[in-house]
């Protein structure tokens, strides 16, 4: 029962709140952010300094909370959450050094929340604790993209938080349904993951529940037809939350996908996956014929996100343990570049006030560091050798054509379509001629460069030596992968 | 002369009371028909103080007399303020909660 | 059987007198009718020989409430051209007719058949004695409650009554 | 072996460092000095290795395991090495030439803004290239293809002021990355169908009988495409002629001697893969004469100097790709091999003739230069001599071998198309060295003095031309093939009698000499631009309208799809059905607005509505009704 999860988790809360009750001043409140990231980061690694990878779920902390229906504080942490854990830890420290100029406290106590909800949401095993966090964390994103956002913030933000609050409704229908379900069962309340897994439907309550699950998956990924708020809110949210959003939120569609789609419903999953296959290699497809013609830089790379996404989707259904480590893979190294990119285009937007491509170009020649991490990081997410994008897309390529041929070219186009947009983006923004907006591109300070390096040497890292990395979630995939071909097989 | 007599006829004092709060604009009429609906109150607790033989079910309507004419000291103080305001005892015409066509 | 033909009698007042209150557009004739079924009332009350009831009914509530309302009415001095136009009275009335008719139902319905005949009283039931007695007694907390409340009526009422010299205080 | 490519892929880093830290300050030396040093060490390495591999029997294999790059299931991949004797070759010629483009560069560039950067660029592109060839697994490869891509992508747009440059580059990228899409569906179908077996090279040629013909077909077809990006054959190659915007030194390594021979590098290394199904093979010679005699038309009727070479590289490559597609490997990494020297020397030469003109690309604005640029002239010519296929120049025994393959193998159509495409270029090899050197002038401004680091490279590449073929001398001609015995590949076996061989090589220099004349005839004394006046001119001068054609169909129906999904599918479709849902709701909203009045007797109405219900249902649930 070590309690160092839940550190992890309430920290940046506990300390927001308590620096909002007591109004501390700005330099203060920065202070207490970066150190509590700080330290959740230190917490984040000594939780990995004493990972086991062969050791399942870890670090478990159950609580009593709501008795009477059996809700309990139920937290742990295995492989894949490490995973997503370590990017939050990784990230937010990164962020806020981003935000160091910004003067809003608002833009602070709701990043520090945003952390809490982002956290919780994947270490909790409770089903209702789960929901509350992936609620949580919608609080913020919310107050961030309308009050501190541009352009139509308030439309984008009530967009965003009513399509996802309606994916959560049914999700909340289905954690509800199946607690139910256990109770009458059992005579006993619990919404514990592993309780309800031990329950079985018959088919049509089955697809029912697992639809509900799907559609709050769906559309926080997005797949396609459930991605209409995903550009408007990544266009007019401030940087921070673009980068939670995509690295982190997006991603946890896909960890909620994994988690309790195949926690639950093993066998019915593999009624939706043709439906889920087909969504997800169209909006490959679409997504990023979808980003050729977009001229806002941060719509652009949602387009490229969702399509991204829609990868990492469909590896998961491939259901293989190549496509499955590639996803998980991409998962991470994803994050990481998409990190990188808006991170960048916010510094771009700072410094010219305009994210729009025909507004820009030839940045490269007054200000050459900032060309290169900016091509370091578009690349890295159109997939180049060196970087972990393309070890990720290898193996969901591999697993494909291990499906099917056909599911293999399709899978394979994502190398092609997000070159198309991605080289054409950088055409017309960092080379060419300088215009009068572009002439006094300031090049990155050393602030700037601290918190892209690291992003940077871990995307090399993870490009060139990514045996390094997978032996921490490989036993984990394969004793999954082995129980669900187990329940699918044995159906 | 059974208690089911004086049981309808509170029933019925009762739903004309309520008839008059619904569908009368005059407040006036308003406040009487609110009167009615408490006196039918009155008539069913007096048949029940009859028929258990004890004087609580009276004293209870001699308490809610008191109210009465309690209410009756506000309410017609009240009409008469909103009769300064607006010039007029219509019901629909204090209609300040409504959602106006801008706010929508 | 005089009780009966009395109960008939005194019953129609009552109907008739509200009947009337709700369908008069003269609020002065609706204030006269609901008089009468005011007094039709304490004839019920005495009917059900409680004569401190009897009293009380048409001191307080013909004698104070409904000649209040008159007075106020009249002293309001209400033109034809003020009063609401209520060209759907009928419709209204008939269509919230409609609605309380469940309501009726359930109430007679609980009501009802509970007791199926009065029966002989005992000796000073109604009388004032009894009900000071019962009054004094068990009731002695809730009567003082009236007595404030009547006092909070009052300051209201001259609150709310009197006229505004200035806005802000 | 580890250090070839790890020392130019160190040195890229130090520069990119360097000049990242500080892009404006000026540090020539340090630079250049750098940049030539780490060409030169792999160069140095690259010989010993020969030289060992020389020593060792010619099955042999050199590897070097760095570390376990993935380990996924049967998907285990090595960071690893392999060195046999093709890879001796390819790193032979990549090194040496590549070490002589440094030095010329460091020449050519000299003054330029960002030095640094170039010289960043170019090691990471050798790097690159060295690590495509010394890969122990088609991944590795593959990385190193894609590698190569990439830092031609910047090389070629290293004047990235320019939006046209960029564009070019943009378009040797993409279409890279079309021939890279093909090239891993390939390999990923290869590894599924040999899953469980090993992914090196070497277990794959032990493993491919496991696979089904039909597959095998597939997987070499894709793979092919792979390589038809790279070589830049019909239909992607239209990127090659615009990817001469790079500085001219890029041209020289890139799309001369290095990056365009990996798709035939590629080729002859799955050559036990394409044995395996010759059908595939005859497609593959039969696009590569396709593109050699197209390139060779279009290259007659250019008048940039630059163009001219490009359009010749590519028709070089088809020549290769007949020689892998029918089988005889060794004689098409032969022509690889005397190619990389001869088209290096020329572009070299022009890139000498575009600085001492000031940076003038069109022939028609140069003309009688033989006496002032003696040295690059000399140079040049022997080149042309070599690239025409003159003995005793390196040129006419790789074409010849080629030549003669196609013909004894019964493929008379690719042998008529690709002796026609002999004489053709000699046709226009000899229009580009007489407008340049022998026309009239037409200009007379004073030419730019050459350093010396540009013309020594110039001497070397020229005594190379002049003699690399002679290791290729077959046995008709009284030599023993050093070079096919070297490099020992599976080749098929034709059979040629000495007679009709004899016969063969006369006719290839008797086409060679007709385009020669022909060429000595109308451009010698006096040149003018062609025009395009006739409809079979317009047609060549403007490159078959190729561009133009993928222009409309391929980047115009994206643009539109993309304008499409954002206006129709997206506003229209899914937004359109979500706002019928809020519109819905909206006219319910109104709905209860209208029933929230204010009036106090509606409300009474609704609370006694609501009270009726209830009635209703108790007395429903009493028995009352």
């Amino acid at each position: 029962m070590n309690p160092i999860l839940s550190y992890i988790i309430f920290l940046p809360m506990l300390l927001s709140l308590l620096m909002g009750t007591i109004r501390v001043p700005l330099h203060v409140l920065r202070l207490g952010a970066i150190l509590s990231s700080i330290l959740v980061f230190i917490l984040v690694l000594f939780v990995g300094l004493s990972f086991e990878p062969e050791g399942g779920m870890q670090f478990i902390r159950v609580l009593p909370w709501i008795e009477h229906y059996g809700i309990t504080y139920y937290i742990g942490v295995d492989a894949l959450s490490f995973v997503i854990l370590a990017l939050i830890a990784l990230l937010m420290p990164l962020l806020y050094l981003y935000m160091w100029k910004e003067k809003r406290k608002g833009y602070w106590y709701n990043m520090m929340l945003l952390q809490t909800g982002v956290t919780g949401a994947v270490l909790s095993l409770d089903m209702i604790l789960f929901y509350l966090f992936w609620e949580t964390m919608l609080l913020p994103i919310f107050i961030m993209i309308g009050r501190y956002g541009n352009g139509m913030r308030q439309f984008n933000a009530m967009k965003i938080v009513l399509m996802t609050i309606l994916g959560s409704m049914t999700m909340l229908f289905s954690i509800l349904y199946l607690g139910y379900e256990f109770y009458s069962l059992n005579g006993w309340w619990s919404f514990a993951l592993s309780d309800l897994q031990t329950l079985h439907f018959n088919p049509v309550t089955s697809i029912w529940l697992a639809g509900g699950f799907l559609l709050a998956f769906a559309i926080k990924i997005p797949l396609l037809g459930f991605h209409t708020w995903m550009a408007p809110a990544y266009g007019s949210a401030p940087t921070p939350t673009v980068v939670i959003l995509s690295a982190i939120m997006a991603k946890l569609g896909v960890y909620g996908l994994w988690r309790f789609g195949y926690g639950l419903f093993e066998e019915t999953l593999s009624y939706y996956a043709p439906i889920i296959m087909t969504l997800a290699i169209i909006g490959l497809l679409y997504y990023a014929v979808h980003a050729i013609m977009e001229q806002n830089l941060r719509r652009m790379f949602a387009y490229s996100s969702g399509s991204h996404l829609s990868l990492i989707a469909l590896g998961i259904f491939l259901l293989n343990s190549y496509a499955w480590s590639g996803s998980l893979y991409f998962i991470a190294t994803h994050a990481l570049s998409s990190a990188g990119i808006f991170i960048m285009i916010g510094l771009l937007y700072s410094r010219v006030k305009s994210v729009r491509i025909d507004s820009l170009g030839g940045i490269a020649s007054v200000a050459p560091r900032f060309a290169f991490f900016f091509t370091f990081f578009a690349l890295s997410i159109a997939g180049l050798p060196g970087t972990g994008g393309f070890v990720a897309e290898l193996l969901i390529i591999i697993g494909a054509f291990k499906v099917h041929v056909w599911i293999g070219i399709l899978t394979a186009t994502t190398m092609l379509t997000s070159m198309l947009y991605i080289f054409w983006m950088l055409q017309r923004t960092l080379f060419g001629s300088t215009n009068s907006s572009t002439m006094t591109f300031a090049d990155l300070n050393i602030r700037e460069m601290t918190m892209l390096v690291p992003i940077m040497l871990l995307l090399l890292i993870s490009g060139i030596v990514p045996s390094l990395f997978f032996p921490l979630f490989e036993p984990q995939i394969t004793a999954t992968l082995q129980e669900v071909m187990l329940t699918i097989g044995g159906r | 002369m059974t208690p089911d007599n004086f049981f309808l006829l509170a029933t019925l004092l009762f739903s004309i009371g309520l008839i008059g709060v619904v569908s009368r604009r005059n407040l006036f009429v308003v406040y009487m028909s609110i009167e009615l609906m408490l006196s039918a109150i009155n008539l069913v607790l007096a048949t029940f103080s009859r028929l258990h033989g004890d004087m609580h079910g009276s004293v209870m309507v001699l308490l809610i007399i008191a109210v009465i004419a309690a209410e009756a000291a506000l309410f017609l103080a009240m009409v008469v303020h909103l009769y300064r305001l607006k010039r007029t005892v219509d019901s629909d015409d204090f209609n300040t909660l409504a959602q106006t066509k801008e706010e929508i | 059987m005089l009780e009966n033909s009395l109960f008939g009698i005194l019953a129609l007042f009552l109907l008739g007198g509200s009947l009337g209150m709700i369908f008069f557009t003269q609020t002065l004739f609706s204030a006269i009718s609901f008089m009468f079924a005011m007094l039709a009332l304490a004839g019920m009350f005495a009917l059900l020989e409680n004569s401190f009831l009897f009293l009380a009914q048409i001191m307080v509530s013909v004698g104070a409430v409904v000649v209040l309302s008159m007075l106020v009415i009249v002293s309001v001095n209400l033109k034809a051209s003020n009063l609401p136009h209520e060209s759907a009275k009928g419709r209204w009335i008939i269509f919230s007719a409609l609605l309380v008719t469940p309501l009726a139902m359930l109430i007679y319905k609980a009501l009802a058949h509970t007791h199926t005949l009065f029966e002989k009283t005992d000796e000073g039931y109604g009388s004032l004695k009894m009900m000071g007695a019962t009054l004094f007694s068990d009731w002695v907390l809730p009567f003082e409650i009236v007595s404030v409340l009547l006092l909070a009526a009052m300051v209201g009422a001259i609150m709310i009554g009197r006229k505004e010299k200035r806005h802000d205080t | 072996m580890i250090y070839i490519v790890l020392i130019p892929f160190g040195s890229a880093l130090l520069l990119g460092l360097v000049y990242l830290i500080n892009p404006k300050k000026e540090r020539y030396h340090f630079y250049s000095r750098v940049g030539v040093l780490s060409p030169v060490l792999s160069s140095a390495l690259a010989l010993m290795v020969g030289f060992e591999i020389l020593a060792h029997p010619s099955d042999a294999h050199f590897h070097i395991t760095l570390f376990e790059w993935i380990s996924i299931g049967e998907f285990k991949i090595n960071f690893a090495f392999m060195a046999d004797r093709l890879t001796a070759v390819m790193l032979f010629f990549i090194t040496v030439i590549g070490t002589l483009i440094h030095i010329y560069a460091a020449g050519y560039m000299r003054g330029d803004k960002a030095f640094g950067k170039f010289f960043s660029y170019f090691n990471l592109f050798m790097g690159s290239m060295l690590l495509l060839v010394l890969a122990d697994n088609p991944i590795m490869m593959f990385v190193g293809w894609e590698l190569v891509g990439l830092s031609s992508y910047l090389l070629i747009g290293f004047y990235h002021q320019d939006a046209a440059n960029i564009k070019a580059a943009n378009k040797a990228f993409i279409l890279n990355r079309i021939g890279d899409f093909g090239f891993i569906i390939g390999l990923a179908l290869l590894f599924v169908a040999l899953e469980g077996h090993g992914y090196t090279f070497e277990a794959i040629e032990a493993n491919i009988g496991l696979v089904e013909r039909s597959m095998l077909a597939l997987i070499a077809m894709f793979l092919f495409v792979g390589a038809m990006g790279k070589s830049a054959q019909i239909p992607l190659y239209v990127w090659l002629p615009d990817a001469m915007a790079g500085p001219t030194p890029v041209s020289a390594l890139i799309h001369a001697a290095t990056m365009v021979t990996a798709g035939v590098y590629m080729v002859a290394r799955f050559s036990f893969l394409y044995n395996e199904v010759p059908q595939v093979g005859e497609i593959i010679a039969m696009i590569g004469a396709v593109s050699a005699l197209f390139a060779a038309v279009i290259a007659s009727y250019q008048s940039d100097i630059k163009r001219i070479l490009a359009y010749s590289t590519m028709s070089q490559l088809g020549y290769m790709f007949i020689a892998v597609g029918l089988g005889t490997y060794s004689s098409g990494i032969f022509h690889v091999f005397t190619h990389a020297f001869f088209k290096a020397l020329l572009f070299m030469g022009a890139g000498a003739v575009i600085i001492a003109l000031h940076h003038e690309q069109n022939i028609f604005k140069m003309g009688g230069l033989r006496k002032q640029l003696g040295l690059v002239y000399g140079t040049m010519f022997i080149a042309t001599l070599a690239i025409s296929g003159i003995p005793p120049f390196s040129g006419f025994f790789s074409k010849d071998a080629i030549l003669a393959v196609a013909f004894s193998s019964e493929h008379y159509l690719i042998w008529g198309m690709a002796t026609l495409t002999a004489m053709l270029t000699a046709f226009y090899m000899f229009r580009m060295l007489f407008i340049v050197f022998f026309a009239n002038a037409s200009s007379a401004k004073p030419l730019n003095p050459l350093p010396k680091t540009m013309t020594w490279p110039l001497i070397i590449l020229a005594f190379g031309s002049a003699t690399t073929g002679l290791l290729g001398l077959n046995e008709a001609y009284g030599g023993t093939n050093l070079f096919e015995n070297f490099i020992a590949l599976p080749d098929q076996t034709y059979e040629l009698s000495h007679t009709s061989e004899y016969l063969l090589g006369f006719l290839n220099i008797l086409m060679a000499l007709i385009g020669m004349g022909l060429a000595y005839r109308l451009y010698a004394v006096s040149a003018k631009e062609p025009r395009a006046n006739t409809v079979w001119r317009h047609a060549v001068i403007h490159k078959f309208y190729i561009d133009e054609i993928y222009d409309f169909f391929i980047v115009k129906t994206l643009r539109h799809l993309s304008l499409i999904a954002d206006k129709i599918i997206d506003n229209k479709v899914v937004d359109g059905t979500l706002n019928i849902i809020i519109s819905g709701y909206l006219m319910a909203a109104k709905l209860f607005v209208r029933l929230q009045n204010g009036k106090v007797r509606f409300y009474a109405l609704y609370i006694l509505a609501g009270l009726a219900i209830l009635s209703l249902l108790m007395l429903d649930t009493l028995g009352g009704l």
